[in-house]
């Protein structure tokens, strides 16, 4: 289990240090396949059913079809690239690290003696790098990826610490996150075809 | 009440008036080494606009007729409430009223030189309430000074609050304030001119520029009238009695011959200021008050 | 009685799927309106049945009077902003703007967003009130980026990227709530059923609920537009059709509200409040602060709007924050008229604009001439707005700051008051420059605004004056048992 | 109880006067006369409805709203009913005289005006009686609203809808102030009804802090300088009727809360409330009167008197405050009763005035001075009128003005009695002085509004054409005219009337206030019998005017020759006439320091300096107030708005930062690192 939010940990860095859209993508599907890996796991412990089944949907939503979704915006954007991010690459890995740091503290101070410190931390992290992805990336594809990378961390704290929810929640949760991704996609590519770049920094028209 | 002891006086006081601005032009004139006018000369002045047939401008309205009622009657009231010993216990009117009454003469005399619609005559109303604002606050300033003592404005009491009280530094500067306000108030130089006729200097003339005949007549008149009364003011409020030791009718009729004596000097010796030099002449007077209000 | 409740959640999901099928705008007109009525009968059927026979749950769905509170809201503004839609969309299909396929799309997604409030309003438990929420904004998402244009996709991109953010950061307050939850009994069938957690809240783990609490409010908070999160509000309401505006600042707001009060009923009894009244009163009071140089400085009258629903969502916030039961009362109370008020005043800016084909304040120009009933009803929606006398709105700010006193934050209530001179000062600055003045030169629209929008602006400008001096006794309980189930008790 | 039926019977009435213009509407005559008819029954009403409780003693009436805020009643106690029948006498006159100026308005929204004209009158009646805090409240901002709209009724021009923005603001702040006064108390009391917070515990502090809120509140309502910039502005916008109504009875509600608060819930307080109160009034009735005088807009110069009046009867109340903390009963009834007999007199002269400059306006349609002239011979009766409200604002006897002058002079010199010391007598002295200062430029300032405004020759020629005003309007001026010689003549009448309003108030003791005999003026102050008889003075009047008649009658019958003024050969014109302008030119020069007029400059109309030359002379007046302190203030929220607004720059990942800033700051807060 340790491992795993380790391994999540690493995934997460190595997303912010993505300039390529596509490696960015496989890099989710990665991350999210660990996700489904750390389900199972918990399943192992608890021997409940509905785990498993979030672990299936898991692999099938967000290692399956959302890299699929954001492949295909990737393919039709030509050669857009996120060249100059607003904080370049090795100084937003450098703060993602100060965000790991921070978020360990957090939790220690917050939840002295927790059960799964290292779960909750590592979740902690992954919302804020998260949160990092969205402010410090320009490409709207790498802001959506920041955002489910939040998603990913949120649901490692639900799975670590209170072994999944119930399943209707359970579905509830997938069945918004899938949603959200397709509405962000749709506007994505939206932008893409009223002529407007996929640069969201450029979104500044509307003001005060 | 006696508010006929109070016509009676006033009667009196109209009758006197024009006796002493006629002394004051002939202490004037024998101090400029001229003959000057007699004595009665303001009294045959009087009865010879009286006779005159008047000529009045087509622009004017009742007001213009009013007025000069309005203004002699105040000045006789003014002179009804003053307080010699006729009417010292009387609740008929304070020292407020009186200035009330006088103004309100002088509001339809300002009326009035508006009424016919020429230059002069508004500026004239103009000047003359630019005076009077700027003497209203000195007016009761000096006033003050005796009203706190009496810790009322009636002027019985006060006058008779001032008869028994030793002479004092306070009453000199709050004398001084109010003769200057006297001066102001009556029309004299250095404030204004009562013997001009130049357009440029004359106020209260100015105002009365449209006036011919009986309406003039009365005006002159009512003039004389309040300007007695601003000398008995003087008189029996700022004059403590053991300054000619008897409070008796005598010893007013000689204060009064003083003060005329004073105010002629003083028109000889001094000249007529410029309009925007009133405001300082006067702000003294404001500042004297106060110094005797300290001094009480 | 649950039968009921299923009613209220079907109706809207079938209203939608048949205007899916309507080629016609009467056939769209007819089902819509009848739906929205059928609904929001619905729903008063079951605000009576809550007022005469208390709080009653059927499986996973629960309704007492604090959801009663906001359903009478709904129920309103169901018929309301159909009325509303029937002539301002049909105005826009008539002068070009938009095509009947997407007028189609309109009705669905309006439905849906109906829907979506709805069950937010009447779910049981915390986790489904999450992906309740969250569905509203997917469900807007579409109707604020309605029309595909430029700013219409920044304003919905910036929607759905700042609010789910948000949300995910509730989903993680939830999820540690979750944890609390089985911190104590072990994940069983009752999982973050409130009713449960109320009553095992003395044993939950403060450190955990606190922490949960925060990422809730802040969360929660994204959606309520309590500053600083709520960048996304003016963009979202000044492109969205007036229609969806209204719902939006009229409704979807108070639902986030509401999601924070049922997560505040539960944290309560662990957290102290000390912690709590420092967080809400803040956010409250920074929230109103933060409009007042947005009202003060504006040039689009939608914004103008919007930001006036930050201030007011900062006052009912305060409300909670303040803590006592008047002032919950007053909050509640809040939340209805500035419902009502505000989403009256956004169907007037969509027909304002329609009229002179621009937002931007400086061009509007004579309403009270050009046309008379809508710019007189502006006026007085304004008034009320802006708190002033003898509107609902003034009523409940006054019981608000009348508890802020009461409870001794004497600054607090005095500084409120002047922030709202403050917006006041702006509001009414505007009104006046766009009612009076001298009509400017411009196109005239040839179709004039039909007569169902009337009736919606008049309707809720009427309900506006009449709670200004008149609150019905059974609202008057329902408020206060709400207030009292808030706090707790 | 008959007043609580005939109180419920005039909310009655004024409310059909409300709803009757919807059905009227169609024919503006018919609209003109049931609203204001109902108005003038209402009033009426309002008079009657006094009465009674004057002779049966308070009432307590229960009102048909429902707010959670426990049930929200009226009591009228004699306070009330003395403001009440300020309503009513003024209300019936404007009424009246409504009939005949709606006219005016047949084709300029008339049912507006009509129907916001009785709500003004509703909102007000309810602002003098209500007995809760919140009814008083919403009250008193449904009358500020009213008359806001009433203000802006012309919106043709801008300047009206600017005035009407500026009241609006200024009142609304002023009412912010008045919440947190009366919170305060409701709190203190634990209960929000008039009756209960009289014995409201709050510490010494809190009372200051409320006494100060209540003087800023009420002060702004009542035009209280520095808070005054709303009243000339907003009172000349509205129609004459109205603007008599908001000179009138408006600005009284203001004083009516401080009544309430000073002498009802905050009983009495340290000497600074008095002095403070004392201070304000004397440089508002001084400021005041100055920018009247250099006015030449009629109805500013009579809005800028307004806030002269408000300040003499602020120094009434200021003294009586400092009698009461003094215990000195006695002279804090004389103080109040000088105060509120004020109250009266500047409601009746005020609307006078205001409703002869409405005639003048309606009959020639401008309001500058300097346009008029000779209109006494054109309008007469109005001309006589106007006269008579002139002489009672410059508090000449024997009018009413005189008497509440008087008296405050009477107040204003048994001062030094409780503040002892030469800094006391200084202090007195000063406002005595200060106060005459006023009484001259009021009269000053009403000679030049009369005198250039209705005699000498027409300076234009709508003055030329102007023609006297129809009969109803007529009537309603004379009824207050009337009323200001009867209260000049018979000031016992009123004293005794206020001497029923001020009984049983704590600190306070108005026995003798009405002197033994019914001519004498003489409140028995116990330290002078320094009294007045007004009967006597008209008779040394009268007996002046008769000796003037003799002597003018002596010499027999004089013949009277007409015959232009001489200038110097030329025929008199009305371009010779001295000009309002000109008339405050040198008191300008002299209190440049206050007036800022600056560039007054002539302007040669055409270019040729030889011949038929055509000069106009302007004046510019900065207003102290406005330019030292509310231009800088405004600007600076402007500027600070701009700088704001750059927090919403468009960016949807600073948007972000936003969220995760607070996440992160609230997260390390809460965890108490």
């Amino acid at each position: 289990m340790n491992i795993l939010t380790i391994l999540l940990l690493f995934t997460t860095l190595l997303l912010t240090r993505a300039s390529e859209l596509k490696t960015a993508v496989r890099i989710i599907r990665v991350q999210s396949l660990m996700l489904a890996m750390a389900c199972t796991a918990v399943g192992m412990e608890t021997g409940e059913v509905q785990i498993y089944v979030a672990a299936v949907l898991t692999i099938i939503i967000k290692a399956g079809f959302l890299p699929y979704v954001l492949l295909n915006i990737v393919n039709t954007l030509k050669h857009e690239r996120e060249d100059h991010p607003i904080l370049n690459i090795s100084y937003s890995s450098l703060v993602a690290c100060i965000a790991i740091v921070l978020s360990y503290g957090l939790i220690d101070q917050a939840l002295p003696g927790a059960g799964s410190r290292d779960a909750l931390a590592t979740a902690v992290a992954m919302t804020l790098i998260g949160l990092l992805l969205i402010i410090t990336r320009r490409q709207a594809v790498m802001q959506i990826m920041g955002m489910i990378t939040m998603e990913n961390g949120i649901y490692l704290v639900g799975l670590s610490v209170a072994k999944g929810f119930p399943l209707i929640i359970e579905l509830g949760v997938f069945f918004d996150v899938l949603v959200a991704v397709m509405v962000l996609s749709i506007l994505t590519s939206r932008l893409k075809l009223s002529g407007i770049s996929t640069d969201t920094s450029i979104l500044k028209k509307l003001k005060g | 009440m006696n508010i006929l002891l109070n016509v009676i006086q006033a009667l009196g006081v109209v009758l006197l008036a024009p006796l002493v601005a006629g002394m004051i032009k002939t202490a004037k004139a024998r101090m400029q080494n001229r003959r000057g006018p007699k004595l009665f000369q303001v009294y045959f002045d009087l009865i010879k606009l009286l006779h005159k047939d008047s000529v009045v401008s087509p622009t004017v309205s009742w007001i213009f007729n009013l007025a000069p009622y309005i203004y002699f009657a105040g000045a006789v009231a003014a002179a009804a409430l003053v307080p010699v010993s006729a009417s010292r216990s009387s609740g008929v009117g304070d020292i407020f009223t009186l200035i009330y009454l006088l103004a309100l003469g002088r509001f339809f005399l300002v009326l009035a030189s508006l009424d016919a619609g020429s230059a002069f005559g508004g500026m004239g109303g103009a000047r003359e309430m630019f005076i009077a604002v700027l003497v209203e606050p000195a007016l009761l300033l000096s006033m003050m000074t005796v009203a706190f003592k009496a810790q009322s404005t009636n002027l019985g009491l006060m006058a008779s609050m001032v008869e028994n009280s030793p002479l004092s530094l306070a009453y000199v500067f709050a004398a001084v304030a109010f003769f200057i306000v006297l001066l102001a108030e009556t029309g004299r130089i250095p404030v204004d001119n009562p013997d001009t006729h130049l357009e440029l200097t004359m106020i209260h003339e100015g105002m009365t520029l449209e006036y011919s005949a009986r309406k003039l007549a009365l005006i002159f008149w009512a003039s004389a009238v309040k300007q007695l009364v601003m000398i008995l003011l003087f008189v029996l409020l700022f004059l403590p009695g053991n300054v000619f030791g008897s409070e008796m009718f005598s010893g007013i009729v000689l204060k009064v011959l003083l003060v005329a004596m004073v105010i002629a000097i003083a028109e000889t010796s001094t000249n007529k200021l410029r309009l925007f030099k009133v405001p300082d002449f006067l702000a003294v007077s404001c500042l004297l008050s106060l110094l005797a209000l300290v001094a009480q | 009685m649950g039968e009921l409740l299923f009613l209220a959640l079907f109706v809207p999901i079938l209203t939608g799927l048949l205007s899916m099928f309507q080629s016609k705008t009467t056939g769209l007109a007819i089902v819509n309106l009848s739906g929205s009525i059928l609904t929001s009968s619905c729903l008063v059927a079951i605000v009576y049945k809550i007022t005469v026979g208390g709080a009653f749950s059927y499986k996973m769905l629960y309704v007492d009077h604090l959801s009663a509170v906001l359903l009478c809201v709904l129920a309103v503004l169901t018929v309301t902003s159909m009325l509303f839609s029937l002539s301002y969309m049909g105005k826009e299909l008539v002068n070009g703007h938009i095509t009947i396929i997407m007028l189609r799309r309109y009705y669905g997604l309006l439905n849906v967003l109906i829907f979506t409030m709805t069950s937010v309003l009447i779910v049981g438990n915390l986790g489904l009130m999450w992906v309740a929420v969250e569905a509203t904004t997917l469900a807007s998402a579409f109707l604020v980026a309605f029309y595909f244009n430029h700013s219409a996709l920044e304003a919905a991109w910036k929607y759905v990227m700042v609010c789910t953010v948000g949300i995910c950061l509730a989903l993680l307050g939830t999820t540690l709530l979750y944890y609390a939850q089985v911190s104590v009994v072990g994940s069983d069938f009752q999982a973050l059923d409130w009713l449960a957690l109320t009553k095992m809240s003395s044993q939950l783990d403060p450190a955990i609920v606190k922490l949960a609490f925060m990422f809730i409010l802040i969360g929660y908070g994204t959606k309520v537009g309590l500053a600083p999160m709520h960048t996304w509000l003016p963009d979202a309401h000044s492109q969205a059709p007036s229609s969806i505006s209204a719902l939006l600042s009229g409704m979807v707001l108070s639902c986030a509200a509401y999601a924070i009060m049922r997560n505040l009923i539960v944290v309560q009894a662990v957290i102290n409040h000390e912690f709590l009244e420092y967080l809400l009163i803040g956010f409250g009071v920074f929230s109103i602060a933060i409009a007042i140089p947005f009202i003060l400085v504006q040039h689009d009258l939608k914004r103008l709007l919007a930001y006036s629903s930050v201030e007011h969502m900062g006052i009912v916030i305060l409300g909670i924050g303040i803590g006592t039961p008047l002032a919950i009362y007053g909050a509640l109370l809040h939340m209805i008229n500035h419902a009502i008020a505000k989403s009256a005043l956004f169907y007037m800016a969509g027909v304002i604009t329609q009229e002179y084909q621009t937002k931007n304040i400086a061009r509007i120009r004579g309403l009270v001439t050009t046309m008379p009933l809508v710019g007189t009803l502006f006026i007085i929606a304004i008034l009320a707005i802006t708190g002033t006398p003898p509107f609902g709105i003034f009523i409940s700010e006054f019981i608000i700051i009348t508890a802020a006193f009461a409870s001794g934050r004497i600054l607090l209530g005095a500084g409120v008051l002047l922030l709202l001179a403050g917006i006041f000062a702006g509001m009414v600055y505007y009104c006046l420059g766009m009612a009076f003045g001298t009509k400017p030169k411009y196109r005239a629209s040839t179709v004039s605004i039909g007569r169902p929008a009337l009736m919606a602006m008049v309707i809720s400008v009427g309900l506006v004056i009449v709670t200004g001096l008149y609150v019905p006794t059974w609202l008057n309980d329902m408020l206060t048992m709400a207030a009292s189930i808030v706090m707790g008790g | 109880m008959i007043a609580g039926y005939l109180y419920d019977l005039m909310l009655l009435l004024f409310s059909m006067g409300v709803v009757s213009v919807f059905f009227t509407s169609s024919n503006a005559k018919l609209t003109n006369y049931v609203a204001h008819s109902l108005a003038l029954l209402g009033s009426t009403l309002a008079i009657l409805c006094a009465i009674f409780v004057f002779m049966q003693g308070k009432v307590d009436i229960v009102l048909p709203v429902m707010l959670p805020f426990g049930p929200i009643g009226s009591s009228i106690d004699f306070l009330s009913a003395f403001f009440l029948l300020i309503i009513g006498v003024v209300g019936a006159a404007t009424s009246i005289y409504a009939y005949g100026y709606s006219q005016e308005y047949y084709h300029r929204r008339l049912p507006l005006m009509a129907g916001l004209y009785n709500a003004f009158l509703l909102s007000m009646v309810l602002v003098f009686t209500v007995s809760h805090v919140v009814a008083f409240i919403i009250a008193w901002e449904v009358m500020s609203t009213v008359s806001f709209f009433l203000v802006n009724h012309e919106y043709e021009k801008k300047v009206n809808t600017r005035a009407a923005y500026i009241y609006i603001v200024m009142t609304h702040l002023g009412t912010i102030f008045i919440t947190i006064a009366f919170l305060l108390l409701a709190v203190g009391a634990n209960s929000m009804d008039f009756s209960q917070l009289k014995g409201s515990l709050v510490s010494e502090n809190l009372r200051n802090v409320i006494f100060v809120c209540t003087l800023i509140g009420f002060g702004t309502k009542a035009g209280m300088v520095p808070l005054h910039i709303w009243l000339p502005r907003a009172h000349p916008a509205a129609p004459s009727h109205v603007s008599a109504l908001m000179s009138g009875v408006m600005l009284k509600t203001a004083i009516y809360g401080m009544c309430r608060f000073f002498l009802d819930f905050l009983g009495i307080g340290p000497v600074w409330w008095g002095t403070l109160v004392l201070v304000l009034g004397i440089i508002t009735a001084a400021i005041g009167v100055l920018y009247a005088f250099i006015e030449h807009d009629i109805k500013r110069l009579l809005a800028y008197s307004s806030v002269e009046n408000i300040g003499i009867i602020l120094l009434g109340i200021g003294a009586g405050m400092v009698f009461m903390s003094k215990q000195q009963p006695v002279l804090a009834g004389l103080a109040f009763s000088a105060a509120l007999y004020h109250v009266f007199n500047h409601a009746l002269f005020k609307s006078l005035s205001f409703m002869g400059a409405g005639a003048v306006l309606q009959a020639t349609h401008t309001k500058d001075v300097d346009q008029l002239g000779g209109l006494i011979k054109k309008m007469p009766y109005t001309a006589v009128f106007f006269l008579v409200g002139s002489v009672a604002i410059a508090a000449l006897p024997p009018l009413n003005g005189f008497i509440s002058e008087w008296l405050t002079f009477q107040v204003l010199l048994f001062l030094p009695q409780v503040l002892v010391g030469i800094t006391g007598k200084v202090f007195s002295a000063l406002l005595i002085a200060l106060l005459g200062l006023t009484g001259a430029l009021a009269a000053a300032c009403f000679a030049t509004a009369f005198g250039i405004t209705f005699l000498a020759k027409p300076r234009s020629e709508q003055a030329n054409e102007a023609v006297e005003a129809p009969p109803t309007m007529l009537v309603g001026m004379g009824m207050l005219a009337g009323l200001c010689i009867v209260l000049g003549l018979w000031p016992i009448g009123m004293l005794s009337i206020l001497s029923m309003t001020l009984q049983n108030i704590a600190g306070i003791d108005i026995q003798g206030l009405v002197g033994h005999d019914w001519y004498a003026l003489a409140p028995a102050t116990g330290h002078s019998d320094g009294g007045i008889s007004m009967v006597a003075i008209i008779l040394l009047l009268l007996s002046g005017c008769a000796v003037a008649m003799l002597l003018y009658s002596i010499f027999g019958k004089e013949k009277v020759a007409v015959g232009e003024t001489w200038t110097c050969g030329i025929v008199p014109n009305s371009h010779m006439e001295y000009t309002a302008t000109g008339f405050s030119k040198s008191i300008r020069t002299v209190f440049k320091s206050i007036v800022h007029s600056y560039n007054e400059t002539v302007v040669n109309a055409n270019g040729n300096p030889y011949h038929g030359q055509k000069l106009f002379y302007h004046v510019r007046v900065r207003y102290l107030f406005v330019s030292a302190l509310y231009i800088p203030i405004n600007k600076t929220i402007i500027k600070v708005a701009h700088f704001m607004k750059k927090i919403q720059a468009g960016s949807v990942q600073v948007y972000v930062g936003y969220i995760m800033v607070v996440t992160v700051v609230i997260l390390i807060w809460s965890t108490g690192w």
